[in-house]
């Protein structure tokens, strides 16, 4: 059974959503239950296959039973282990957090929200697993799918948001579907080991580096970096709470690890950082991106948009990390790319939890949120420190990374921009706090005793709790992070072309 | 039809010809969606742009006097496989790829419809200046 | 920002058209792309396989991983389409049409009027569609089972002929949106209720991953219908073809179910009373 | 300096917040104090029990996680940081007990939370103390901002609000903005950040990249209050009293100095500082503090802010102690840190004690309140005298030391900056004692009124007092280990 893992860790979850959609016909209080087994096995097996890939190296997975180029195989190394194990945890601790809020706002489509959400997860899961360029795109639509239908349920402005997303996606996929072509054109082959086998053999050298250009550009308009951001702050601020914090947190870092397996297993990095000019290019667009987002998320007055806003920031980070193009680069991006899931899924969480008690959306609507949901608050100012960079949390580690290798490779526009940016969020997450903690709720008196306190949910305070929990023992933990993970990937690339 | 030959620029087009339909139709498509200002007309340039993609698949699946990819009946059949030349027979990959694409393009195409179906609901018009119009108005309401 | 777009958009034709340059020549057999791997299938699927239609082989067997996720893909636009526009609260209409089927008068009824809703002389009809409609209504009712048997032929004989199960499955949904277009969506609904077709959406896609799941527990990986021989008697290669024709029933019947149930949503905006 | 490897660092930094989860559980206020003050006289015994090793030239190092390749988050108590946690972890003993007076006297709101956060915050203090590298220093740096954040906004009102603000904008802003810049720039380059005697820079910078670099962290570091990105300390004096007196007049402040001296000494290292010739710019930066603290302190009506921009020129002795590199002078520095904690907590605790009983904050208002509370009086005499470094006062030593090292230094400007705001000292303190003493009340109305300060607001000033009287005429345990880690540094 062991050798089956990484097909279990895509199938339960796919079957699981079939389940719930025949569950939410029939009887609606097994979806949930359905929902979480599923989730947990699969998080089960993305660590025991992560355990594998640690003790023999990368995984080969052949579906159907045919050899990769003719069949379609799932391809596990260090890389997309841990981040199967990301998506998977992220997933599970929305899904116990919202469970409440999704029986009350969902009450007659329950089935279609959790078949939805599970195939969402499938579809993420899919991504980051296979080895076939073309499988990807299948799954890339599937995610994005049930990410339009969940995001679009809303007010009307959340519909038009999330049309405006359908076409932005679909271009963005279809880009990486052209990209795709050509290189099928070219080599005529669809796997990727095959693709980075057969590429340096083409004399057609300008269709490749086409080819890498329209991949790039389709997945920056997925991740939603600094020009082709628009549809982001829209379309995650007014989608309903608990499917804002599932896509929020997990969308842009696959794209990016998608990015991420494409410079550095199909295109090898030699094409991407040596021979193709671009590298500093997009590191100034990930500095736009970077300062763009910190003002925009700085003019805000709703809490989600604001956040949302923030999401643009990060993937400008782990952009403009990662092509710098040096270990250290590349390591802060990894890193951050693991932190920033949980970071986002943190602060979204706590906004949801937030929703629940306070109705105006506005950040001027926080008023003594430290004294009415203190435990709420005390997550949220854990993910806050988190973003800018404060020590003991996660966000501080991969900044570290992030810095030296802007200082490394000498970049000082992303090294300055990383520090203003910190200073932003700063002024950003304490504006916020400073209406939660100094302004009186309506009926504050000063010598209130504990009954005082209206905290949202519990089922929702303990996943957030441990969410922030989660995100101090990542940031002491993340050398051991570095080391076990994304060692094994940066290590072999920097003795090669770098 | 062989033996007349034909100036070599007249060769040139029929051999790219299909490259530069496709070409243009994703310039009208990928216009389509951001200049229109009605929304069924964005969501129509999108599925322009995508049957555009899957055409450009299926140009590379073509081969000249080949036929559709079925093995014709009692060829090469129980006796040896070797009967069977790859040149008789079209790129059969391609063609599997753009039956996906075509599902997903229309998948896509009902979320759209399904999305500007309760907008219609909601705001009575499709066009995009006055549903934004109508959102500003909502906001001031609400503040 | 049109001008922005139009710019964009210039550029981005620009880069594609000079490319196209350099791409092989249309159709020429010894490009790249017809070379690797399309060979192999060509050559070695009919022995592999024991199915003629190479696309059905290659869509269904060697890369029948993405074809499970396809039909997912129809599966999260019906549910998509489900669960943005349903809406379940009955806000009855403000009146309510009845016509005398001899005569052709209609009747206007208000909210709160007696409803002739059980004699057979009156019938009820949307708001936006009055004309007679005999001929269409008494064409389809003839037209919609030969319909429905040919779908069923394209499902099945998706190994000799182009056909498979997407194909059919559309063409099986056709008929039941036909049937909708020419009597009423209430009857259509009575027939097919939206309940049945969402559960057998999602149990055409059990059947589907359902195979592959046999396969596994069988010991061999995920969709290797060859390990499938055991249970059904039969040499491997024959076993991969049956297999493929579960595969395909299974999409048959997820796809015919969506498109109904897309139908049903589009079409009445989620309320389920009225559609075209 | 054999390092032991024990666990008692650590113990000694997690002891006041494991206290944190049994405060918060605690429903009567008096088990909560009790479990403060237990809190605070295990970390002074932990603390204390490592004095002995450490005079013998010994060292306790503890690993706790590696952080990134080449760094661990690593406690080392060596003198110097011993020195500066014996200071911090007895003054909570004596601070506790005052704000139990000080907030049952003023009926202060949510007291739970100002205790947890106190505890966080010496804990974070001590941490500081004991950190074995740059990073593990600017760790605690930042828990120990974000600690005292609640602790300044006590009140909760719109004044707190805007000095809340301030304090956030100089003190992360500085850390985030200058320290972490520089310490990436500083481990790019020499791949360590551990504190070495020598300093770890070894060539690694021309003079040219060297300046912005030490400029980063003096002005980083902005707790050490150098003139320009002092403006928080004043602002932060709107915390109830027995906050600025431990915090802003030791703990907080005395970590911002103390990370100065500790980049002085032991990243660049005095001989490249040296090298650089970068002392006389160093020396001129806490000459300028000086000066113009001590002239602004003479104008500050309010007593407290009066003290604030005192503390502020006392720092900068400090910092003038470390900059001029020569082996007195850092030993005047380091002793100043004891010296004038012990002088300016009682004149803190002085002010809290007047604000408890008359509940008056400037000083014109105080005139002839000496009879009334001769006790209070008499020990804010005693500290001012230590303060200004007068003979019965302990601060007579270090400024002693001070001067000796300007001399060795040949930095005869410095010795006159000193010496005159020695002057500017007593300018601003002895007027204060003089009218409280005698001058007569002119308006009788409340003359009844005043009385001694409660119990608990009383006895701490006089129990500091006389300890930086005792310091004088043993200033033992500090002096040697001054003198230890001096030798450390120059002669490691």
């Amino acid at each position: 059974m062991i050798l089956q893992l990484p097909a279990l860790i895509i199938i339960v979850p796919l079957l699981a959503a079939l389940g719930v959609i025949i569950a939410g016909w029939l009887r609606n209080a097994l979806c949930f239950p359905a929902a979480l087994a599923a989730l947990l096995v699969t998080l089960l097996s993305a660590i025991l296959v992560m355990g594998q890939v640690m003790h023999d190296g990368a995984l080969i997975y052949r579906l159907g039973g045919w050899e990769p180029p003719w069949g379609i195989s799932f391809y596990i190394d260090h890389l997309n282990g841990v981040i199967l194990i990301l998506v998977s945890l992220v997933a599970l601790i929305n899904l116990i957090a919202t469970r409440s809020v999704v029986a009350q706002v969902f009450k007659n489509r329950l089935g279609a929200f959790y078949s939805l959400y599970l195939l969402f997860a499938t579809g993420l899961l899919g991504i980051v697993i296979t080895g076939d360029a073309f499988n990807l795109y299948v799954l890339l639509e599937i995610a994005s799918l049930s990410g339009y239908a969940l995001l679009g349920m809303g007010g009307g402005r959340a519909r038009l948001a999330s049309l405006h997303y359908v076409f932005m996606g679909t271009i963005g996929a279809s880009l990486y579907l052209l990209g795709i072509g050509y290189l099928y054109i070219v080599t005529g082959s669809l796997n990727m080991l095959d693709l980075a086998a057969l590429l340096p053999t083409v004399e057609k050298v300008s269709l490749i580096h086409v080819s890498f250009i329209l991949c790039l550009v389709g997945l920056f308009i997925k991740m939603a970096l600094f020009p082709l951001h628009a549809w982001l702050p829209n379309a995650y601020a007014q989608a309903p709470n608990p499917s804002a914090s599932l896509i929020a947190p997990l969308t842009t870092k696959v794209m990016l690890y998608v990015m991420i397996r494409m410079v550095l297993t199909v295109y090898r990095p030699d094409l991407a950082f040596n021979r193709l000019p671009i590298g500093s290019l997009i590191v100034w667009l990930a500095v736009a991106a970077i300062i763009a987002g910190s003002l925009l998320a700085y003019k805000q007055t709703r809490l989600r948009r604001m956040l949302a806003c923030i999401i643009v920031v990060e993937v400008g980070y782990m952009v403009g990390g990662f092509w710098l193009g040096n270990a250290a680069g590349m390591t802060g991006a990894l890193l951050h790319l693991l932190n920033d899931a949980m970071m986002t899924l943190c602060i979204f969480l706590a906004a949801g939890a937030i929703a629940t008690r306070v109705h105006a959306d506005t950040i001027a609507g926080l008023q003594g949120l430290f004294r009415k949901m203190p435990f709420t608050m005390a997550a949220f100012v854990v993910g806050a420190l988190a973003i800018i960079g404060v020590p003991p949390t996660c966000g501080f580690f991969s900044k570290w990374y992030l810095l030296n290798g802007g200082i490394e490779a000498g970049h000082f526009g992303f090294t300055a921009a990383l520090i203003i940016s910190s200073l932003v969020n700063i002024l950003i997450f304490f504006k916020v706090m400073e209406v939660a903690y100094f302004e009186p709720f309506e009926n504050h008196h000063h010598h209130s005793n504990g009954q005082f306190i209206q905290e949202a949910p519990l089922d929702m305070v303990v996943p957030l709790l441990a969410t922030a929990g989660f995100l101090i023992a990542m940031g002491i933990y993340a050398h051991s992070l570095v080391t076990g993970f994304i060692e094994p990937v940066i290590s072999p690339l920097m003795m090669g072309s770098l | 039809m062989k033996g007349l030959s034909m100036p070599d620029w007249a060769e040139f087009i029929i051999a790219n010809y299909n490259y530069w339909g496709v070409a243009v139709l994703m310039m009208i498509g990928l216009y389509a969606i951001i200049a229109k200002n009605n929304l069924v007309k964005k969501i129509i340039g999108m599925n322009i742009f995508q049957v555009a993609i899957i055409l450009f698949y299926i140009t590379i699946a073509t081969k000249l006097e080949a036929t559709i990819p079925i093995i014709r009946h009692g060829h090469g059949h129980g006796a040896h496989a070797a009967g069977i030349q790859a040149a008789g027979y079209m790129n059969p990959l391609p063609q599997v790829l753009m039956l996906t694409a075509i599902v997903v393009s229309v998948a896509t195409l009902g979320v759209a419809l399904a999305l500007a179906v309760s907008i219609y609901q909601r705001y009575d018009t499709l066009e995009e200046d006055e549903i934004l119009e109508q959102l500003k108005a909502e906001e001031l309401r609400q503040v | 920002m049109k001008y922005i777009g139009l710019i964009a958009v210039l550029l981005f034709g620009a880069v594609i058209l000079t490319t196209s340059l350099e791409f092989p020549a249309v159709g020429d057999p010894n490009s790249p792309a017809s070379r690797h791997v399309s060979d192999d299938y060509i050559e070695h699927a009919l022995e592999e396989t024991a199915v003629p239609n190479l696309v059905t082989a290659v869509l269904a067997d060697y890369r029948s991983y993405d074809t499970m996720f396809e039909s997912a893909v129809v599966l999260a636009a019906g549910l998509a389409c489900f669960f943005l526009l349903r809406r379940f609260r009955r806000k009855p209409p403000p009146y309510r049409l009845y016509r005398h089927i001899d005569t052709g008068v209609i009747l206007i009824i208000e909210k709160g009027g007696k409803e002739p809703t059980n004699s057979d002389e009156f019938e009820r009809i949307d708001a936006n569609w009055v004309p007679y409609d005999v001929i269409i209504e008494k064409a389809a009712g003839l037209v919609v089972p030969f319909l429905q048997l040919f779908a069923l032929y394209v499902i099945f004989h998706g190994h000799h002929s182009p056909g498979g199960g997407f194909q059919g499955g559309v063409i099986f949904g056709a008929t039941l949106i036909l049937l909708a277009l020419s009597t009423d969506l209430r009857s259509t609904l009575r027939q097919m209720p939206e309940k049945s077709s969402a559960i057998m959406a999602s149990t055409g896609l059990f059947i589907y991953s359902g195979t592959g799941v046999l396969c596994l527990l069988l010991g061999a990986n995920f969709l290797d219908y060859g390990i499938l021989s055991r249970l059904l008697a039969v040499d491997p290669v024959m076993a991969r073809s049956h297999g493929i024709l579960m595969v395909e029933i299974g999409v048959g019947v997820a796809v015919s179910a969506v498109m109904i149930w897309i139908y049903y949503n589009l079409v009445s905006a989620g309320r389920h009373d009225e559609g075209l | 300096m054999i390092p032991i490897g024990s666990v008692k660092p650590l113990a000694a930094v997690l002891v006041s917040l494991l206290v944190i989860p049994v405060l918060l559980s605690s429903r009567k206020p008096n088990v909560r104090e009790s479990w403060t003050f237990a809190a605070a006289l295990i970390k002074f015994g932990l603390v204390a029990s490592m004095v002995p090793a450490v005079m013998a030239g010994r060292s306790f190092e503890f690993c706790i996680v590696p952080l990134f390749a080449g760094i661990e988050f690593k406690l080392q108590v060596d003198a110097f940081g011993l020195l500066f946690a014996l200071v911090a972890s007895f003054l909570w003993i004596v601070t506790s007990a005052y704000s139990i007076g000080y907030m049952r006297g003023l009926d202060e709101h949510s007291q739970t939370r100002y205790y947890c956060f106190f505890a966080a915050a010496l804990s974070a203090t001590i941490g500081v103390a004991f950190s074995a590298n740059l990073l593990t220093l600017y760790i605690f740096y930042e828990i120990l901002s974000l600690a005292t954040y609640p602790l300044v906004t006590h009140h909760q009102d719109p004044e707190a609000r805007s000095s809340g603000r301030k304090y956030l904008f100089y003190i992360m802003g500085g850390s985030i903005g200058l320290v972490l810049p520089a310490m990436v720039i500083v481990y790019a380059v020499t791949g360590t950040l551990d504190f070495a005697p020598g300093g770890i820079l070894a060539g690694g910078f021309t003079s040219i990249q060297a300046l912005p670099l030490l400029l980063m962290f003096v002005f980083g570091f902005s707790k050490a209050g150098i003139m320009p990105v002092h403006a928080w300390l004043p602002a932060a004096m709107v915390a109830p009293t027995p906050v600025s007196a431990l915090l802003h007049a030791v703990a907080v402040v005395k970590v911002g100095v103390f990370c100065v001296f500790r980049v002085i000494t032991d990243i660049f290292g005095p001989v490249t500082l040296q090298a650089y010739g970068f002392r006389t710019l160093l020396c001129t930066i806490a000459a300028v503090t000086i000066l113009a603290s001590s002239l602004i302190a003479l104008s500050q009506d309010n007593l407290k802010r009066r003290l604030a921009f005192s503390t502020i020129g006392q720092l900068s002795y400090i910092v003038l102690g470390a900059a001029l590199l020569t082996q007195s002078g850092m030993t005047g520095g380091m002793l100043h840190i004891a010296m004038h904690a012990f002088g300016k907590i009682t004149l803190f605790f002085c002010a809290g004690a007047i604000a408890v009983a008359v509940g008056v904050k400037n000083i014109s208002e105080m005139t002839g309140i000496g009879k009334q509370m001769p006790v209070t009086m008499g020990a804010f005499f005693i500290g001012a005298l230590s303060v200004i470094g007068l003979p019965p006062g302990g601060g007579f030593i270090s400024k002693w030391y001070l001067a000796l090292g300007t001399l060795e230094a040949e930095q005869f400007l410095m010795l006159a900056v000193l010496l005159f705001s020695s002057l500017l000292n007593a300018a601003y303190f002895l007027p204060v004692v003089y009218r409280a003493f005698f001058c007569t009340r002119s308006e009788t109305m409340f003359e009844s009124e005043i009385k001694e300060a409660p119990g608990w607001c009383l006895v701490p000033p006089v129990v500091t007092a006389g300890a930086s009287i005792l310091l004088f005429f043993y200033p033992q345990p500090f002096l040697s280990l001054s003198k230890i880690a001096v030798s450390r540094i120059l002669g490691g």
